[in-house]
């Protein structure tokens, strides 16, 4: 041993706990995160909150004001908000979530075949992604819930599929990029087989902007839901979801303004969190950031 | 460069902290000292010693709210740290010019080359536009590019490094500075342009008459330019004085460091097998002498590698359709062999094909036309299963170990990883080999669960070697594998290629632009030019007798860590690399080479 | 003075013989005059016809026609025009009319100002269907350049005249000069908007942009009432709203609701329509059992609007066998029609009603339904001025919408006997037989009527509401 | 340069191609029958049966999608179910108003993202940067059809300053036509305001690290010329990506929006060609849109080679 290697050169922290570190350091990706896991224990442990059945009508409390009774208030057939929020967080989280793993879920392998392999793979896979990102978002998620019939689950895998090519031309391109480093050339020399390379490598390191976007595609999904909602593809009556709630709610805007108001500020929430988590994981995630 | 004796820099106890994770981290501690008027003060140390940052100090480039420099610096009589953002501004420029390190990125890449010039000009509001493209175009021809006038309009990436480094130099004469701080000027240039380089600041000295605080960790850089020698250690200034002295009696023990790893070109004449680099512990400044390495070459053997008329091209496309308009020959019809122990050095400037020539014998890329014998098996001919095989016998170790490690993976699993995925060994004993590989390469084993960002440059390079001798390869093509690495740690790398070459009998195919490590580690040299071996032979043979013209260039190009030696300039030519970019029509003209003596072979020069 | 309407949906085609579009007819009703119109008591009266009458047998029908009437393109409306409209609208392929002229054997040219229906088979709804688009008369020149396409420029002989039409923006129409009852309109210019958004159509009035809406949403029939500046209007429409149950539509038929009569019974029962009315409609709807509003002379008042009976309910749901009865309904994507539903399957849970919705987009809707593909569908219809139009292709075994796939000879017998009489006590006694086997076989289960509502600006006067939901601008002015 | 956009064009046929399959398969894909949804509320068979042959429905699928192709390569995208109206004037129709709304909605996403990302970007972890978060992140998460209301309830009909909707041809009348399209692309761009604001403040972020915003600043230039002009001009590059990409989403995503407003453009024309199964209408109207996209992205790879001159002078 000599000197110089005694010298410790950083601390002993693993990654996964150093970007844990610096996401605990990082105000924002807190409260982020607070919002979401707040949002996300209220949607679990709706069954066991003592809040009414969010589908429980009752026509002597028919737009309500909130009141001790009905905290938010009640909607246009008299059910109850709060409880329908808390349920709602359910759908439009998970409207969130699954459409965006389902985009990353096609999305990623195809973006690292075409970014790897290059060629004629490369040019079928980027064709019919271009061809896919010139389809017009909402006109794809309609037909895709239109042919596959009106339901949550649906909306999710069309939103989730319209999403998808953006997740191919990012992985795609974070693959070139990455592609060229060294210790992919090194990976190469030591006889890797394609399939390591791919997983080992390449994933790992082109993960982070992936990620990032997709905090980010998370809030426009949940959007879309509720937009598909508006066109009546999302959340199936009587069961509720934010979006659904809010596009019921815009025809009482005057006479029972409560109504969109909560759903809408618990969009807005959910879409700040997703993005200020977002935010504090590319910093997190990238070793150039102290 | 009798002058008046006053400093026009003058830095008293600067100290500078950044804000980490909450905390103020001193990097630069009580750092003091004066650059007099027509003074050039050299600032060495290792990597991460503070250099930078004591320059950007001066000039108060860093992050305002990350950053805080406290002491005193008075730049040309004006108090820098109380002055105001735009009083700073006009010091910038007019008091003080920087040129960087990196040529590549620090000019922008959308303007104008003119337009970059013109505008330190134009700036402090004290000159019209049109004098600033005589003034510009006059700058460019002061630093000798050529057709000045015409390349106002050209954009840096028209330029070559070496060109793009004389531009931001123009850039920092615009306005007169009293003061130039170079920061590394010629870390990322070639040794040819390096060169030029070096002969135009002292030249530019000269003329303007101003001080130069230069910034290096080449020994040999400083001892050519500088007058005094600022020596900085882990943020602090450790020795000061002339740089005669410094050279000949450095009293701290990392000076000694620095100095007894500088590799000296000519050193090595009338030794028979390469050399150890003596190493001095920067603690206590004891220097241990280089033991001696044994002939490990058995010449009588078949060579494990054969390399027969390689030739590697690539594609330049253009067109509609994307028709190949013609092709670099990168690497152009090259033949050598290689025998267990031995090292055999491909030297050459940058773009000559080094590196292709590497990584076409491994095929990393696939060559177009020639033989590659390994161990007696044919690679060109392999099919891609066997060609998995292949590479546990020839490894490869590169130039950057920052970029050749895949940051989110450990090392040990990093290390075993090539054994388990070839099926030599259960996960268990791949762990055990990776373990004991680090011991090999001087690292302990419980390093393995570290990831590679926790390592110092030196060590991750050991990590990579370790890495390579994994599946127990007869070969390792050692592409540029210590450029990147401070002077000392660069003799510790070369030490334990070395001792492993002796214990494992290991084949070299170093790759390198830094002839004097070349001498140091080489049995055999090979030159390359625009793709083509111009000269190969025993090292000795080489660098005592060079023949072709092209090395004799390389070999002058060299500083010399001699302070004795200062002032002598080279012949300043100004001319641009030739490229290797051939229309497709081109016929290669037909080599033919001479022996000068024992495997001495030198191309001759085309009849023309 | 210049109008403008605000209508729910762009209309299409604005061709009579081809339209199919409700909000298509609000704008023939300013272009095109038909030979009769309908009063908003559902006479029919007079307009391009000044007189009719029947041939004893039912099988003639003689119609005298204004004398003096010009086309927009000013070609004069004779009996050869109005042949070669019926004829057009009988023959051209694209003609959606064949069913409502489906009785008419051959129309003929009596005299210059006369012209004669006969037909395969007494008919009396064939003056209702005249006093529509099928008797909406079109200048045959116009018809004879244009063809399919006449639609690109309508060329008729209403009071207004077409002027440009710009699709999901507008339709403009001014005024005919040579109108032939020219001193009854006001109105100088027509634009028709569509603006499909119910808030945004009325906040559009409230700016000031729109003159006058058409269905107004309930909801806000209230702060409309309110607004000084703005008139209120409504009335009770001829449709209908109501639940199809698949009777013997295909496979899916087969299930426990489609085959016992007593669970329809009983769901009917379990709904509580007034209290659907208040909370949907805001009271200005009406609840309905039958395919004609209470209001109705039509309607059989020995089969009143039930009151809410969930023990009777529970009763017939146990009397059939059930403890709970599992049932898929559809239903058509819009808010109204989710509310209203959501509180229909809140109400028959208390039965016994397991009901879970699937909420489709409207062309789906629609083919599952033809198709068969479905247990319980919402379904509307926009109604007619005749009574026959309400139910005869609804439930006759051979109905041309009949998706229920209802057949009952007894039923077929009644209401074709209905059809054919010309005298309005036979026919209202065939409907009252009709009805009582209908409320008890119950394939339809009607909910209610809703009300057309307006809403205009104050300085709009001689607006009259029609339950057919036309916007007649005859009489109607502008002020200021 | 033009050697390059030619090589482009081609490489969007293979994209088209793919597209009208994508495109055409719509008919296949959506539930509910198209002759159907336009018999009439009658639904007469004779004429249902007239319909299918008429728009030869009952060939079969591969056959149809030939011969679409076929006529639309000859320039006929065929005629809308609904009105008879040919979808090749249809479009004509509505290009103007959707490329007014594309427009005002990018200068509202420009004034609004831009100069916000730049000084998100320069005054990164102040309170100014989180406050554009905020906003920015606002715009995101207001749905359009939300905003559009509550501005019509506000601006139109509480305070009249705007009409409520409608649309007004540009050269029919410049300021009324401006006047009609600030709200729906005032909502619009708020949203792609977002976007471009935080991509804009990312690149900022980039570039204001690069060594030559360093040397720069070493020139003793001032704060502002090293953001304006050093800074961004090099920043701007990847923002003129985007925004081609959201000009090209704009041409046909701004469904609800047009809806709220009924501003007659292509998003509200194919949306209710969709729901009303007119698929000579969704087609053409798609197939138009797709090339719109692709001829956006082509003009942004344009701008980005001229601003670039690295890449200018490779071609
Ligand atoms: N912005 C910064 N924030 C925190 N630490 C910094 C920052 N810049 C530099 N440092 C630290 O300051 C120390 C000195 O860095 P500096 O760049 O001055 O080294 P150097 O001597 O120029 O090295 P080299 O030869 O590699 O250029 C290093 O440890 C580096 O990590
Ligand atoms: N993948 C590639 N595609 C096209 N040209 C290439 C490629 N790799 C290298 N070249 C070109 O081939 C020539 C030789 O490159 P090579 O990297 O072998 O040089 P080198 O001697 O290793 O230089 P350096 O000292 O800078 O590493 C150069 O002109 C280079 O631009
Ligand atoms: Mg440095
Ligand atoms: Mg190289």
């Amino acid at each position: 041993m000599t000197a110089l290697d005694q010298i410790t050169i950083a601390t002993e922290q693993r990654p996964p706990s150093r970007a844990w570190r610096k996401l605990k350091a990082n105000k924002g990706a807190l409260v982020g995160l607070g919002i979401i896991a707040f949002f996300t224990i209220l949607a679990i442990a709706a069954p066991l909150l003592p809040i009414p059945d969010p589908n429980a009508t009752s026509w002597s409390a028919i737009r309500k004001a909130p009141s001790a009774a009905h905290w938010l208030g009640t909607d246009d057939i008299g059910r109850d908000i709060l409880s329908r929020m808390i349920w709602g967080a359910q759908a439009s989280l998970m409207a969130g979530v699954f459409s965006v793993a389902i985009a990353l879920v096609i999305g990623v392998p195809f973006g690292l075949i075409s970014g790897y392999f290059g060629g004629w793979t490369d040019q079928i896979i980027s064709r019919i992604t271009e061809a896919f990102l010139a389809m017009p978002f909402l006109i794809t998620a309609i037909a895709l819930a239109a042919f596959l019939g009106p339901s949550l689950t649906n909306a999710m895998i069309a939103i989730g599929l319209s999403a998808m090519p953006v997740f191919v031309r990012l992985t795609r391109g974070q693959v070139l990029a990455v592609k060229t480093e060294e210790y992919v050339e090194g990976a190469r020399s030591i006889g890797l087989r394609h399939l390591s390379i791919i997983t080992r490598y390449i994933l790992p390191n082109v993960f982070a902007p992936i990620l990032v976007q997709a905090t980010l595609t998370i809030a426009t999904a949940i959007i879309a839901e509720a937009s598909l909602s508006f066109l009546g593809l999302g959340q199936q009556p009587p069961a509720p979801s934010w979006g659904s709630m809010l596009n019921v709610a815009k025809n009482f805007l005057s006479q029972a303004p409560w109504m969109a108001m909560w759903p809408g500020a618990a969009i807005f929430l959910v879409v700040i969190g997703f993005n200020l988590l977002g935010d504090g994981l590319r910093d997190a995630l990238d070793p150039r950031e102290a | 460069m009798a002058g008046v004796k006053t400093p026009v820099l003058s830095v008293k106890e600067l100290t500078t902290s950044f804000l980490v994770d909450g905390e103020w981290k001193p990097v630069v501690r009580n750092v003091s000292f004066d650059v007099m008027s027509g003074e050039t003060v050299a600032l060495v140390g290792e990597s991460g010693s503070g250099k930078s940052v004591t320059s950007l100090s001066i000039m108060r480039l860093l992050a305002k709210n990350q950053s805080r420099i406290e002491g005193k610096i008075s730049l040309n009589g004006k108090d820098v740290l109380s002055l105001s953002g735009k009083e700073m501004r006009q010091v910038r420029g007019h008091d003080a010019a920087m040129i960087f390190q990196e040529p590549m990125t620090s000019l922008n890449p959308i303007f104008s080359i003119g337009r970059q010039i013109s505008e330190a000009l134009t700036c402090h509001g004290d000159m019209p536009k049109p004098d600033a493209r005589k003034e510009t175009i006059r700058l460019l021809e002061k630093v000798r590019i050529p057709n000045a006038a015409s390349r106002f309009e050209e954009f840096p990436h028209q330029f070559s490094g070496g060109m793009r480094q004389r531009v931001m130099i123009a850039m920092a004469l615009a306005s007169k500075p009293k003061l130039l701080i170079a920061d590394e000027p010629t870390t990322a240039l070639d040794v040819t342009i390096q060169g030029q380089i070096l002969d135009l600041i002292k030249l530019l000295q000269e003329e303007e008459g101003m001080s130069v605080l230069f910034i290096t960790h080449d020994m040999g850089v400083v001892a050519e330019v500088s007058d005094r020698t600022i020596v900085m250690y882990r943020g602090e200034a450790v020795e000061d004085g002339t740089t005669g002295d410094i050279f000949h009696h450095g009293k701290h023990p990392y000076t000694r460091a620095l100095l007894a790893a500088v590799p000296r070109l000519g050193s090595m004449a009338g030794q028979k097998w390469p050399l150890r680099f003596p190493v001095v512990d920067t603690a206590t400044g004891t220097r241990s002498e280089p033991v001696a390495v044994a002939d490990t070459v058995d010449r009588r053997k078949t060579p494990i590698l054969e390399v027969k008329n390689l030739t590697t091209r690539f594609p330049v496309r253009g067109g509609l359709f994307g028709a190949k308009t013609g092709a670099i020959h990168a690497v152009e019809n090259i033949s050598f062999d290689l025998f267990q122990g031995e090292t055999l050095s491909l030297v050459g400037e940058s773009g000559c094909g080094k590196s292709t020539t590497g990584r076409s014998i491994t095929r990393l890329i696939e060559p177009d036309a020639g033989k590659v014998s390994l161990d007696g098996y044919d690679v060109t001919a392999l099919d891609s299963s066997s060609l998995r095989r292949m590479r546990r016998s020839i490894q490869m170790v590169f130039q950057d170990p920052f970029a050749s490690l895949n940051p989110r993976m450990t090392v040990g699993a990093a290390v075993a990883e090539p054994i388990v995925e070839h099926h030599l060994g259960t996960r268990a004993d791949a762990r055990d080999k990776a373990a004991h590989l680090l011991e090999r390469v001087g690292l302990k084993a419980d390093m393995m669960t570290r990831y590679p960002h926790e390592f110092s440059g030196g060590q991750r390079q050991r990590i990579c070697i370790a890495r390579a001798l994994a599946l127990d390869p007869k070969v390792i093509v050692a592409d540029e594998s210590v450029s990147a690495l401070d002077v000392s740690i660069k003799a510790q790398v070369c030490n334990l290629l070395m001792d492993l070459q002796q214990s494992l009998n290991l084949a070299f195919l170093f790759i390198s632009h830094d002839m004097a490590v070349v001498e140091r580690v080489s049995h055999r040299v090979a030159v390359m030019y625009l793709g083509e071996i111009v000269e190969i032979g025993p090292r000795d043979a080489v660098f005592g007798n060079p023949q072709h013209p092209y090395t004799k260039k390389l070999l002058a190009a060299v500083p010399v860590p001699d302070p004795d030696r200062r002032g002598i300039k080279r012949e300043l030519s100004a001319d641009e690399l030739k490229s290797p970019v051939r229309p497709l029509d081109y016929v290669v003209p037909k080599r033919s080479y001479r022996e000068i003596g024992a495997g001495h072979l030198v191309q001759l020069e085309p009849a023309a | 003075a210049e109008l403008k309407i605000g209508l729910q949906d762009d209309a299409d085609v604005l061709d009579p013989a081809q339209s199919r579009t409700f909000v298509g007819r609000i704008v023939y009703t300013a272009m095109c005059d038909k030979l009769v119109d309908v009063t908003p008591d559902l006479k029919i009266v007079p307009q391009l016809a000044t007189a009719w009458n029947w041939s004893g047998d039912g099988k003639v029908l003689t119609m005298k026609l204004r004398e003096g009437v010009k086309f927009h393109d000013e070609t004069p409306l004779n009996a050869e025009a109005v042949v070669a409209t019926i004829e057009r609208n009988m023959t051209l392929p694209e003609s959606r009319r064949k069913s409502e002229l489906a009785s008419v054997e051959k129309v003929e040219a009596a005299a210059p100002y006369e012209v004669k229906f006969t037909l395969k088979s007494p008919d009396v709804t064939l003056l209702a269907q005249l006093s529509d688009r099928a008797g909406m008369i079109v200048s045959p020149k116009a018809a004879k350049e244009l063809g399919a396409n006449f639609g690109s420029h309508p060329v008729c002989a209403g009071p207004f005249k077409f002027v440009e039409r710009v699709q999901q923006d507008r339709i403009v129409l001014e005024k005919f000069g040579d109108y032939w009852n020219k001193d009854h309109i006001f109105i100088d210019k027509v634009t028709y908007l569509p603006i499909p958004d119910t808030t945004v159509r009325l906040a559009n009035l409230r700016s000031g942009d729109l003159d006058m809406i058409e269905r107004l949403a309930a909801t806000d029939a209230a702060s409309v009432k309110e607004d000084a500046s703005l008139t209120y209007a409504d009335v009770v429409n001829i449709g209908y709203m109501a639940l199809y149950a698949n009777i013997a539509n295909g496979p899916r038929a087969d299930n426990p609701f489609g085959k016992d009569k007593r669970l329809r019974q009983a769901f009917s029962l379990a709904i509580d329509r007034d209290a659907l009315n208040q909370i949907v409609y805001e009271g200005t709807a009406v609840g309905g059992n039958q395919p004609f509003p209470p209001n109705s002379p039509w309607f059989s008042k020995d089969i009143p609007v039930p009151a809410r009976d969930l023990d009777k309910a529970k009763a017939l749901v146990k009397e059939a066998g059930f403890d709970r009865v599992p049932v898929e309904m559809q239903i058509p994507n819009n808010p109204v029609a989710a509310q209203m539903m959501q509180i229909v399957q809140s109400m028959v849970a208390e039965a016994g009603f397991d009901v879970s919705l699937k909420s489709t987009e409207f062309a789906t809707l629609l083919s599952e339904q033809t198709a068969g593909n479905y247990q319980l569908s919402r379904s509307d219809w926009s109604g007619r001025v005749d009574p026959d139009g309400n139910i005869h292709q609804f439930i006759t075994c051979k109905g041309g919408i009949n998706d229920t796939k209802y057949c009952n000879p007894e039923v077929d017998k009644l209401l074709n006997e209905a059809r054919a009489s010309t005298d309005d006590a036979v026919r209202k006694q065939k409907y009252d037989a009709a009805a009582v086997i209908l409320n008890d076989d119950m394939p339809i289960i009607y909910l209610g009527h809703q009300s057309w509502i307006w809403a205009l600006h104050k300085n709009i006067t001689g607006f009259i509401p029609s339950p057919d939901g036309m916007i007649r601008l005859a009489g109607v002015k502008k002020a200021g | 340069m033009y050697t390059y956009i030619a090589k482009r064009l081609l490489v969007a046929i293979p994209t088209l191609l793919i597209i009208s399959v994508f495109v055409f398969s719509l008919q296949k894909l959506l539930p509910g029958d198209p002759i159907l949804a336009m018999a009439g509320e009658e639904r007469d068979p004779e004429v249902i049966e007239y319909l299918r042959e008429k728009y030869r429905l009952n060939d079969p699928v591969p056959y149809q999608y030939v011969s679409w192709l076929g006529s639309v390569l000859k320039g006929d995208l065929g005629i809308s179910l609904r009105t008879n109206q040919p979808v090749l004037e249809l479009v004509a129709e509505k290009l103007p108003v959707t490329i007014q709304l594309a427009i005002m909605s990018m200068i509202f996403a420009f004034v609004i993202g831009v100069p916000m990302g730049i000084l998100a970007a320069v005054k990164k972890n102040t309170v100014f940067d989180y406050l554009a978060n905020l906003i920015a992140l606002s715009g995101l998460s207001i749905p359009n059809f939300w905003l559009g209301i509550m501005l019509i309830l506000l601006v139109s009909v509480k305070l009249g300053w705007l009409p409520a909707s409608g649309y007004e041809p540009f050269f029919s009348n410049p300021l009324r036509s401006i006047e009609t399209m600030l709200m729906p692309s005032f909502v619009l761009g708020n949203a792609l305001a977002a976007t471009l604001m935080r991509h804009t403040r990312s690149a900022m972020l980039s570039v204001l690290s690069a060594d030559y915003i360093r040397t720069a600043r070493a020139k003793g230039l001032s704060e502002r010329s090293v953001v304006l002009e050093h800074s961004f001009r090099n920043a701007v590059l990847p923002i003129v990506t985007l925004s081609a990409l959201l000009f090209g989403e704009l041409l046909a995503g701004a469904v609800l929006t047009e809806q709220i407003f009924t501003i007659p453009g292509f998003g509200k024309l194919i949306v209710d060609a969709v729901f009303n199964r007119d698929y000579a209408v969704v087609q053409g109207v798609v197939l138009c849109t797709a090339i719109g996209f692709i001829l956006m992205n082509l003009l942004a790879d344009i701008v980005y080679v001229l601003l670039n001159p690295r890449i200018r002078a490779a071609l």
